[in-house]
């Protein structure tokens, strides 16, 4: 058990590195950039029509005090870290006065229903058919299956996108094409505006896991195939146990083991594909929300999004890898 | 070398499909040289004709030729993917190789950070990036930072090849030869790293293609450098689909997917090439 | 007082392994010490099984590794102070290793001449293509091999018996003192391997250069060695003249070793009873 | 399961348990325009007595491997079997595993025809504990209750010195000695006619390898099974098995019983062999052999040991010498002890 504590202690260090170097990253990009971001910010969001100027100095004002421009760089920086550590980012510029953080306290659900959800079908999804494939090499139907794989796998996230809100948003309207519920419903836990969201989550899941399912299939047929090879279980086959037995505990269980390495490490695109998605079907995640906060030049709900996404991609990768022992009895010895 | 390109055309038709789409974008993209109209200017040929036999891949809502307009994006977007590749590349060999050879705990720290480069959702950042720079990002930028971000999966792989090269005896048998460690590393070990780094040049490219296009799209780079993003950016701007001028998003559409697809065929057909296994076959080893 | 060509006196070497809160210690080698003599070139045999630490004595020996405490001084030279590069060629010039998978000591993408006439180049001052290719043809007949059998081939055009002659080839155009075997025949074919034995016996005798022979094989071991040192968990349980120890073991191990060797012949009482060939 | 301490039946010559006759198996690949064509099994003919240990010796390119490979069924391309028969006297009327409708195959594998693979290291699934292991391979053959079972595998283990707690092992926590005991248990718990064992002990420390040398002839001797054993090590062979076959380049050059082996070896290449081995107590000078084992991808014509063999005469390189009963019980391919029995 002695091993597990020091893989737990070893991942939470691994957490806190990447947290720290992320927001590191955001305070470099927000404050040795040679633009004065207060100009910047407020410039994109008085182009759009006429704003009062003493409401353009209020802004300045919190502004200046939300970058913790004062000062010298040690309390600058300083200031920054009390600001994340404190989850306080200042009210929203583009929807002033709300709360940065209840902006995406609001958004938050959204994405994560969505992301967990399609990850979670296109994780399975991929790698039992990939496995099945690997497996099965001789079956026709898992052979086509891989070639649209390798077709759908390198195709943009946004093109897929596009062509899922084509075929159903124009040429076979079936489907609710943006949002995410029905506006009329009211938001509480009713069964017309649970289908509801049901409904407006089948595009932009389906675009997720479209583009997904690929290089899951691909990487599990691959590791299969490398499986079968392995003596356990050539030498299972030599001693007749049972062929679905086989498939199940001794190929498929071994192949797993990596993938699920490979889950954690693909967590942050898995996101880079959500915030295009929610874009383009207008999800109300916090896909959106940065994406809009970049248009309407609000400095605090970029930073906030920014942060939380690395913090919440963290601690998927994080749960991802507490859960890999119980997968890989190995972990403990190494 | 070109033993390799011959064994894998005469008997890899991944790889030969792959040649033909990337062959086929590569000229496409060398053709913008030949352009009749500056890729800058608006409004040269009328705006919003089909394709015809004078405007095979029809105009734009933006008086441009699609078909002229593609072969600046097409090149624009290959050199973005190049650059980036080709930047992050010499990263992960370096940090990878060293980090392997060396051990201890420069790569006990070097894997930390790279650790971390790992599992970063990118998009964030450099939307991050795009909001303070604004007009001043160039697509140079873009490609340095993106750079800077995407080498760190490719590092631990050659990193693991060359922790196993390490422990190879031809590496001792190497050192005492008397060849130093920059010798070993380099004569020894990078021809088992190379065929790696070709193969993941293809997806590197795949991958900073395709957040170039969704940064794009969102309007997060320099719009006025035509990309393939930049096209499909513009074409929304113009609500080309709602207004029927499908042919401004479905070329570089149908572009940009036959690239991915190219350059994904090259790599798994490198990757099959280069597997142990197959390459032992090859040479005609010990049965 | 006679030159001592290696001196090894209270070597020890601990690994540690695991994370920040729980660090195993393991000690592979633990307080050995021996010595082999300058002017009596020997056979010196480490005999041990899995985890005794012969190997990484034996690497320690190429300072591959360094002792955790004890020294090892070769030829006058302690090997902690071998740092510089130059200092890492003086040291090499006089010992060499053999390992022991024949087909992984050479490059698989690298023609195999190409180390033969690099260890030359590196290790005598350069004379000239033609000098360079009749020291390398003169060290390959040493070994019952000639260059022209070797030029410009590939090590999977070779059998695991021809390579390893090539491996000791390469080791002695440093012209070394001392060679360090490990496992040198483990996995060479049975029919060739005795060919490589005899030969280690060869370069005791003509060319003097004294061996260090790391293995867990007792026969061979007896074949060819002049001392023994029996290891155990790190430590010498054993050691002294080859044919007494193997004789004659006396420390409770090195008696279950010796019990544990299958004799290559059959023996009454192991035959089954119920043989149907009687 | 009652124990039957009885030795088998009294082995009767004309009915083997195993049959090999001429059997050919060869690789055939093209990898990126490489063509190559392995005659890596050659024409090999031989029995497995009810009851005996036969023995298999040859270096690393001898063919021994894919021989064992072919008898046990193992076969997938590259390898196919161009050639010949493989009888087991529990399968009859098919000719080879590879011939038999796979209900049949699933029916003998493991209840009469088991196998002990070479390294014990990845031979186990890493990610099961042993206890289901056993049951993975052994519940379906054996009649009895889930605690009957549980019980027979306990006392089964006992038999190689392990302790019921490795059942709730998994493989990595367990040292090579005991991983290679649990194999040997894992292939005999069910009491199979037939072993094949592919080096067993070559990766094991010799105390630990004479200790499971024991064991496994303990299981045998107990159990009645026939095994195959097949390792380069001519000790092993001296110490554990009743008669051996001596392969050379994919063909079977000799075959006696051990002992005989030892005392008389009539092949060239077989008296070398023996001759070589060093003893200890014994300085006499040994030799090593000329030349290099041949490519089986381009085997020399005739003897494929006439190139190195010191008794070389003009037929060897022109034709194949026949196996030929020398004496009794003892059968050796070469022309020079045969005489050339020219047609």
């Amino acid at each position: 058990m002695n091993g597990y504590l020091i893989y737990i202690v070893r991942r939470l260090g691994q957490f806190v590195l990447v947290v720290f170097i992320g927001i590191n990253l955001a305070y470099v990009i927000t404050h040795a950039t040679p633009i004065d971001p207060v100009e910047q910010s407020i410039s994109a969001a008085t182009s759009f029509g006429n704003t009062a100027p003493d409401a353009i100095e209020q802004m300045r004002t919190s502004l200046r005090e939300l970058y913790g421009l004062g000062g010298s760089p040690v309390e600058q920086y300083l200031v920054f870290w009390r600001r994340i550590l404190r989850a306080d980012f200042g009210p929203s510029m583009s929807a002033f006065p709300t709360p940065v953080s209840t902006l995406i306290g609001r958004a938050l659900p959204w994405t994560a229903g969505l992301l967990m959800i399609s990850t979670i079908i296109t994780w399975v999804l991929g790698n039992l058919l990939g496995g099945l494939a690997g497996y099965y090499q001789k079956s026709r139907g898992l052979k086509l299956m891989g070639v649209i794989a390798m077709g759908l796998h390198p195709i943009p996230y946004y093109i897929l996108a596009l062509l899922l809100l084509i075929v159903f948003g124009f040429l076979w309207p079936v489907l609710p094409i943006a949002g995410g519920s029905a506006m009329n419903l009211p938001q509480t836990w009713t069964w017309d505006f649970i289908s509801s969201v049901l409904m407006h989550a089948i595009l932009p899941a389906l675009s997720l896991i479209l583009i997904g399912i690929g290089s899951w299939f691909l990487g599990m047929r691959s590791l299969v195939s490398n499986v079968v090879t392995e003596d356990y279980v050539v030498y299972a086959e030599l001693g007749g146990v049972d062929r679905h037995r086989i498939l199940t505990s001794y190929v498929m269980r071994n192949a797993l083991v990596p993938q699920v390495t490979g889950l954690a490490i693909s967590l942050g695109g898995i996101f880079n594909g959500a915030v295009i998605t929610e874009k383009v079907f207008g999800y109300p995640g916090i896909g959106s929300l940065l994406v809009d906060a970049v248009y309407a030049g609000d400095y605090g709900l970029v930073l906030g999004v920014t942060t939380i996404s690395i913090v919440g991609v963290s601690i998927g990768v994080l749960a991802i890898d507490l859960l890999y022992p119980l997968l890989d009895p190995r972990v403990k010895v190494r | 070398m070109l033993r390799i390109l011959r064994d894998l055309l005469r008997y890899n038709p991944e790889f030969r499909i792959g040649i033909v789409l990337v062959g086929f974008v590569l000229i496409l993209s060398v053709l913008a040289s030949f352009s009749p109209y500056p890729p800058d200017q608006v409004y040269v040929v009328p705006p919003d004709v089909p394709p015809s036999p004078t405007y095979w891949f029809g105009t734009t809502s933006r008086g441009q030729d699609v078909f002229w307009q593609l072969t600046f994006a097409i090149r624009n977007t290959l050199l973005f993917g190049g650059t980036v590749a080709l930047i992050s590349r010499v990263l992960a060999l370096v940090i990878g190789l060293v980090s392997g050879y060396k051990g201890g705990w420069i790569d006990r720290v070097l894997m930390s950070i790279n650790d971390t480069f790992i599992v970063m959702p990118l998009l964030p950042i450099l939307v991050l990036f795009y909001f303070v720079m604004r007009d001043s990002m160039s697509w140079l930028i873009l490609a340095l930072i993106m750079a800077c971000l995407g080498w760190a999966y490719d590092a631990r792989l050659i990193r693991s090849v060359a922790m196993s090269l390490k422990t190879r005896e031809f590496t001792q048998s190497s050192v005492f030869s008397g060849m130093s460690t920059r010798e070993i590393l380099v004569q020894e070990h990078l021809p088992y790293v190379m065929p790696i780094v070709f193969s993941t040049t293809m997806n590197n490219m795949v991958w900073s293609i395709g957040l170039e296009v969704t940064l794009s799209v969102l309007g997060f780079t320099d719009i006025n450098t035509p990309t393939i993003g930049g096209m499909i950016y513009w074409a929304n701007q113009h609500t080309a689909m709602v207004a029927g001028i499908w042919w401004w998003i479905a070329f570089p559409t149908a572009i940009v997917v036959m690239t991915f697809i190219g350059l994904f065929l090259l790599a798994v057909s490198m990757n099959e090439y280069i597997d142990p296994r197959s390459r032992l076959s090859r040479m005609g080893g010990a049965s | 007082m006679s030159n001592a060509l290696l001196e090894v006196s209270h070597a020890t070497k601990v690994f540690s392994r695991g994370g920040l809160l729980s660090s195993r210690r393991i000690v592979a080698v633990n307080d050995v010490s021996f010595r082999i003599e300058a002017a009596r070139p020997e056979i010196f045999t480490i005999i041990g099984e899995s985890g005794s630490g012969k190997t990484t004595l034996s690497r320690m020996i190429l300072n591959i590794e360094q002792p955790s405490a004890g020294s090892l001084v070769l030829d006058g030279t302690d090997l902690s102070t071998v740092r510089s590069n130059r200092d890492r060629l003086a040291f090499m010039h006089k010992v060499q290793p053999i390992f022991q998978n024949p087909f992984e000591a050479f490059n698989p993408l690298k023609q195999l001449d190409r180390y033969l006439f690099m260890t030359r180049q590196r290790f005598s001052a350069a004379v000239g293509q033609a000098a360079l290719e009749a020291a390398v043809d003169e060290a390959l007949r040493k070994v019952g091999l000639s260059l022209k059998e070797v030029r410009h081939r590939y090590p999977h055009e070779m059998s695991g018996g021809q390579l390893q002659r090539v491996a000791i080839a390469r080791a002695l155009l440093s012209s070394p003192k001392l060679i360090v075997a490990d496992e040198p025949v483990s996995m060479v074919d049975a029919s060739l391997r005795m060919s490589i034995v005899n030969l280690f016996r060869a370069l005791r005798d003509d060319l003097g250069i004294s061996i260090i022979y790391v293995t867990h094989d007792l026969a061979t071991a007896y074949y060819i060695s002049d001392r023994i040192m029996i290891m155990q968990n790190g430590r010498v349980v054993e050691s002294g003249d080859a044919r007494t120890v193997l004789n004659a073991p006396q420390h409770p191990y090195s008696q279950q070793l010796r019990a544990a060797v299958l004799l290559p012949e059959v023996t009454g009482g192991t035959a089954p009873a119920n043989s149907p060939s009687t | 399961m009652t124990a039957s301490p009885a030795l088998p039946a009294r082995p009767d010559a004309a009915a083997p348990i195993l049959a090999v006759r001429d059997l050919k198996a060869h690789f055939r690949t093209n990898h990126f325009g490489v063509k190559r064509y392995v005659k890596a099994v050659d024409g090999i003919s031989f029995d497995v007595r009810r009851g005996e240990i036969y023995g298999l010796a040859g270096e690393s390119s001898s063919g021994k491997t894919t021989l064992i490979k072919t008898i046990a069924g193992a076969i997938k391309p590259p390898l196919e079997v161009v050639g010949g028969t493989v009888d087991f006297a529990f399968l009859p009327g098919y000719g080879g595993l590879h011939r038999a409708p796979p209900a049949e195959v699933a029916r003998i594998r493991w209840r009469h025809l088991s196998y002990i693979m070479q390294g014990s290291m990845n031979v186990l699934n890493p990610v099961r504990r042993l206890r289901a292991t056993f049951a993975d391979f052994a519940r379906s053959h054996i009649d009895a209750s889930d605690r009957q079972f549980e019980q027979a595998v306990v006392d089964h283990l006992a038999r190689v010195k392990l302790d019921a707690s490795v059942l709730t092992a998994y493989p990595h926590e367990l040292s090579g000695g005991m991983r290679q005991r649990a194999t040997i248990a894992l292939a005999t718990i069910c009491r199979p006619d037939f072993i094949i064992a592919d080096e067993p002990t070559t990766a094991l420390d010799v105390v630990v390898q004479k200790d499971v040398l024991g064991m496994i002839r303990g299981i045998q001797r107990e159990i009645g099974s026939s095994v195959l054993f097949v390792t380069h090590d001519m000790g092993v062979h001296a110490h554990l098995t009743d008669r051996l076959g001596i392969m050379y380049a994919g063909r079977l050059v000799e075959e006696a019983a051990t002992a005989e082996i030892f005392r008389r070896p009539l092949h060239p290449y077989t008296r070398h062999l023996i001759s070589s081995l060093p003893r200890i107590g014994d300085d006499i000078q040994r030799k090593g052999l000329e030349g290099s084992p041949p490519s089986l991808a381009d085997p020399p014509p005739g003897c494929r040991f006439h190139p190195r063999c010191p008794l070389a005469m003009a037929a060897c390189s022109e034709r194949v010498p026949d196996m030929v009963e020398t004496e009794p019980d003892h059968r050796v391919a070469c022309f020079a002890v045969n005489g050339d029995q020219a047609p």
